[in-house]
């Protein structure tokens, strides 16, 4: 679905400042602007973003991912319903629960699958994982891992945006928890200042890690960037209808010029916050879980909507859901086939460039000049047999 | 004695201190309500309760500065960070305040202060979640390094930590939590700057510290299968060291390998390369040879990231080396 | 003057929220409250201020005095109004232009001086210089060089405050161009979920170096608090009879649990940046300047103030200011006199403990156990003739 | 060729790249309207406007950030640290991300940033003014750093560093930037990576970097009232380090001293000692000298100040050392 594709009526008002105190769960909750074919796109879009980390969750469980792998189940809606009103040229940029978004901004199901069995044919070539996956071709900047480190970034990617005169937008997402690291004053600060084309969305699922926000702000979300006068906005990230409403008519006022803008997005993450961490413990409690997992299903919400209004029958839901599995099925297939990177490969990419003169890396390899890439490890390397 | 986790020495030299002294207290991401992130501090909210042991917000400027201030009036933060990797955020704090305080304030001021906290790879954690720090924290003068590799010298070590009255960073291993050992059930501590001779021989000297001791003992074995009967001198402490001890093994083996987790340009390596040719130059019969990090960003893909890490076969090979022995042990 | 020796009525609502609204140029500006003994006394504080700094100035000019040095000239009004009605044991942290705010806290004019200097009987032993005056006995806690530095440090020392539960207030000074550093959002944020007994206090004098508040933010100084649910207050810095009424009565509140505070304090600096900024210059005009040194001197407002009340004669001004120059004085004969520190503590206080075992410096000195005092320094670093 | 002063050879250098490209451009704090703290960007602001000249606030983390997130679209920001002291609340921006994006991305996205500023000591400044911030950029591999000492090479250099498609530490000197020299007056580039001979002699070797050149080539004048010729070696870049260049003045001399302005504990000099003990140690006669800042933050009073920074004197003995002369040179 494309914004040229369907009707134009939306949610939100058209003056920046006046839709600061628009949204929140149940507005906008209606089917009214999108088509059918919307409908269906936007469901077999979260279908497949579901199934393809219940993949993944299976696929770690079994050894084929390692490291940290923090699955976004529970928040497609807002995968969906803020990147894809977006613009193929727009640009996105997010912190390391980030395989939704990177399938809703066009990285295919295998690239992404493949990076996160750190095979060559993942989108970042296996060396990234499940936290750094990255197709700047696609406006997809990533994939960050240090908490609060992408927001900076996404301001650069708004300044140079900008600076080249174009009309994109960024979109940096971040967590509830991320807007207590003091990059979020200075980016947002600094949005304000140059008015840069930037949104920055806080996926607020109530939870960083084991900490509900409410231990850590005595504020409510919305009062964070008030400071710098930006307007901030809820919206309920469970709808992805509304949120997808929301976003287009946000990102075509920040193309037009409105000036940097903050959005709550209320939603809830189903499962633990990485695969070490079980859903429920300590800080919330199965009950809680279970009951937005009942209520707060973004698929599910879409779903009844699109049956209670005779858009969806049972069998064709059936359809777009094997569709779903079987490209994951086929995403998975796809990285086990693709190979480890080329061990040569281990000082490529190091450096952009090969350095004709002095020696760059310093650990007894190659005794000529550098060689930024192909050389093979030095021996001494090739033995890493610990862990 | 009681065989125990490395992660429980930690939490048992936390709650030796803290039951000593009202002065001690806990503060970081997830210490408390989640037990930790690692479940190093489980059972410590419980134990002491929210005011001495604290969830801060994802701040790490802010709560280690907040850590930073509380020392300077003599309380003794220990300040947990999630990982090292994340106290890049921090660092202003820890080298232009908590380092410099005593020294531009002119003894006024000390900071009895504990920075811990994983530093440097877990498995496939990728770039930038798997950075070994010690660099960063033993380059400036003002804070002090320790980096136990057993359960005992973790409860040991740290203990000491929390009652220095100088900053002191202790660098654990995620790889290491695990790890069971022989530990003391009393109160003890183990003083800074003493290195430990975790096994003896004459042949070569593997010198090293922190979660490496486990390989430098791995090669040590498998040298000792062809005869070769290799030192592996914990250092345990990077500032202070123990030259000493260091001198000491050169002088008796004169032939030195240096392994480390970290990368090799202005490493920990570098620096004991350095002072041994400074200060042993004349026992050396053969250049030290030192085994790092290959020197990358740490990758993702589990061959990469076998390759960059080092190991066992690269020890070996080393010692064969400064041994003028062929390459290819077992 | 202390706060039991004077009646108490006061400008400031009782009412921490209600506060927030108090103040601005001219509110409050009466005598009411304060005794003759009172205003002569801030009258006393002021000048001395202003005369040390003039001769800080004049020892500068020919080298006495070196590297950075910050004058608080025009400024003194906030360093009095809000230190005086402190505690003795409360709390104080600033950042680098803190001569006048260490005397305020009882630093004497020959502590400051000497340390000036870099002179042995400097408040810091002469290893801090201008930027780093200390004395923790009086609980000021520095004199801090990096912007927003201090910050954190204030809340820690709240903190300490707070866990040892005692009832001391810490009053946390900083440059308008603070509140742009990340450490601003992350200390008030923490200060406000622990409900930290601390004011954090802007030292408004509109520019950070040469650039004006207002090109850095597009929101006003008061703004910037709300974020965390941390009440702001305006205060005319000028006029120390206000800010003095202000601030006891805040920090009285703060002491009896109202939790932090943030004070946007409007204030001047009537020099340059650093001695080596000219007074007006790109940033600022001269007009401008003058204008404010001509009705902003918050030493004259008192003055002409007490004149009018008949509280104060010319001579009697003219005895105070021969006091002040006169301890002025005496602090610089005082600091010429003080022998620089002995070189051979050049190695002590790096470390608190003198290390029994292992070697603390890698430097080459000392090859037996490190010596963490009086050790002489190697004779390789004898020689720095280099600069 | 014109004889102008260090600050002028880098604005040239910063003119003649953004001449050249528009996607050069310069931000920091009081850069423009000011023309920078220490002028270094004199009538940018006028010559190329406020879009290509850009006051920050005091806000390094997230002008640093920006500054990566520009360069990873293809920009080349010029990004101004008004000294290096202050880069520390940016250091996660530059090692986690500007450091390790071009890796973990596989090689999708490079960042051709410049950091740039004065480091180390001027006069005077004290603990947190006066940091020499050398070993911070270079131990994890992804920057390059390189530390011009004369007009001539500032300005070949750090127009070498704007075109570079890595990140690249350009590291001045307060005390440099009124420092006279002649500059050719056309564009040129001087390649990373090439160490310069700035003074040659057969006896002994100081090497060096920065704004130590001077200090070394006034040592090796006052070493020649003695008779002792020194070759003064300039890395001018640390990363990539001319490595042929050190090993051939170390063959040649057999004698080295490494002279540097920062401390010594993992210092760029012990990396230096650890390399020319690995690949050079068959041509040393005597051990590497090293000659740094005593290892303490640096003090305020004069004379201290003056005390633990390495001067003239240290490096003269330091080389009368290595050629086994007694102490007391001129
Ligand atoms: C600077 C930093 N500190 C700590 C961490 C460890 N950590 C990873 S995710 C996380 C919680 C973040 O929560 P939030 O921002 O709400 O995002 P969510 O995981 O809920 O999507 C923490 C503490 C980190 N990666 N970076
Ligand atoms: C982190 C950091 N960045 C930059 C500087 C250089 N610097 C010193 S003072 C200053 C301006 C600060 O202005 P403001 O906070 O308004 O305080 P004022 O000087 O007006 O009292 C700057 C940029 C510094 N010391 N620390
Ligand atoms: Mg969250
Ligand atoms: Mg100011």
């Amino acid at each position: 679905m494309t914004q040229a594709t369907r009707e134009t009526e939306t949610g939100v008002n058209g003056d920046a400042a006046a839709v600061a105190t628009k949204g929140g769960p149940g507005a906008g909750s209606g089917l009214r602007g999108f088509s059918r074919d919307d409908l269906h796109g936007l469901l077999a879009d979260m279908l497949l973003y579901r199934r393809f980390e219940e993949k993944a969750e299976e696929a770690y469980a079994i050894g084929k991912i390692g490291g940290f792998c923090h699955l976004h189940i529970g928040q497609e809606g807002l995968a969906a319903g803020a990147i894809k009103p977006l613009r193929a040229d727009d640009l996105v940029i997010t912190a390391y629960r980030e395989h939704t978004q990177a399938l809703a901004k066009g990285i295919t199901p295998r690239a992404a699958m493949a990076e996160l069995y750190g095979r060559s044919g993942g989108c970042s070539g296996g060396r990234g994982g499940s936290m750094h996956l990255f197709d700047t071709s696609l406006g997809f900047y990533g994939g960050h891992g240090i908490v609060g480190g992408q927001i900076p970034l996404g301001a650069g990617l708004a300044w140079a945006i900008r600076y080249r005169g174009g009309d994109q937008v960024c979109v940096c997402f971040m967590g509830d928890a991320a807007v207590n690291q003091g990059s979020f004053l200075e980016s947002l600060n600094m949005s304000a200042v140059w008015q840069l084309p930037v949104i920055y969305v806080v996926e607020n699922n109530g939870y960083g890690m084991g900490t509900a926000f409410s231990r850590v702000s005595v504020t409510d979300m919305e009062a964070r960037s008030g400071a710098y006068g930006i307007p901030a906005h809820t919206v309920d990230g469970q709808d992805v209808l509304e949120t997808y409403r929301f976003f287009e008519e946000l990102a075509g006022q920040v193309r037009a010029g409105a000036g940097p803008q903050f959005v709550n997005a209320l939603t809830y993450r189903f499962r633990g916050h990485s695969m070490s961490d079980p859903v429920s413990g300590t800080y919330r409690s199965r009950a809680e879980v279970e009951r937005h997992v009942e209520e707060q299903d973004p698929i599910t919400i879409l779903r009844d909507r699109m049956m209670d209004a005779d858009l969806l029958t049972q069998e064709e839901l059936e359809a777009v859901d094997a569709e779903a599995r079987a490209a994951s099925e086929d995403a998975a297939d796809f990285a086990d086939a693709s190979p480890p990177p080329d061990p040569s490969t281990l000082y490529d990419h190091v450096y952009a460039e090969i350095n004709e003169h002095g020696r760059l890396f310093l650990d007894g390899r190659g005794k000529g000049p550098a060689a930024g890439a192909g050389g093979p490890a030095a021996p001494g390397f090739g033995g890493g047999d610990h862990g | 004695m009681a065989e125990i986790t490395y992660r429980d020495a930690l939490n048992a030299a936390m709650c030796q201190e803290m039951d000593r002294d009202d002065s001690v207290f806990l503060m970081g991401e997830e210490v408390a309500e989640y037990d930790g992130a690692y479940k190093v501090s489980r059972g410590m909210l419980d134990r002491y309760g929210d005011r001495r042991v604290v969830d801060s917000p994802i701040s790490e400027l802010g709560f280690t500065g907040l850590c930073v201030g509380a020392a300077m009036t003599g309380l003794r933060p220990i300040c947990e960070f999630m990982t090292f990797n994340f106290s890049f955020l921090a660092i202003d704090q820890v080298i232009n305040s908590a380092a410099k305080m005593m020294y531009m304030t002119n003894g006024q001021v000390p900071v009895p202060i504990v920075f811990r906290g994983p530093t440097g790879a877990a498995l496939q954690l990728s770039a930038q979640h798997s950075q070994a720090c010690e660099t960063w924290y033993v380059h400036a003068p003002g804070v002090k390094l320790v980096t136990p590799a057993t359960p005992a010298d973790a409860k040991g070590l740290l203990a000491a930590a929390i009652r220095d009255d100088d900053p002191v960073a202790v660098m654990e291993g995620e790889l290491l939590y695990n790890v069971r050992g022989e530990v003391p059930d009393e109160e003890y501590v183990i003083p800074l700057g003493v290195a430990d001779l975790k096994r003896s021989g004459d042949d070569v000297s593997i010198v090293t510290h922190g979660k490496m001791v486990h390989v430098a003992l791995q090669a040590a074995r498998t040298l000792a299968r062809d005869g070769i009967e290799a030192d592996v001198l914990d250092l345990r402490s990077i500032r202070p060291l123990d030259v000493d001890a260091i001198l000491e093994t050169v002088a008796r083996t004169n032939r030195v390998v240096y392994l480390e987790e970290g990368w090799p340009f202005a490493g920990v390596g570098a620096q004991i390369v350095s002072l041994i040719q400074d200060e042993g130059f004349d026992d050396l019969d053969a250049p030290v040879v030192r085994v790092t990090q290959a020197d990358v960003p740490m990758p993702y893909a589990k061959n990469l990231e076998q390759l960059a890490k080092p190991g066992v076969k690269a020890v070996v090979e080393a010692c064969r080396k400064v041994l003028y022995l062929p390459a290819g042990g077992r």
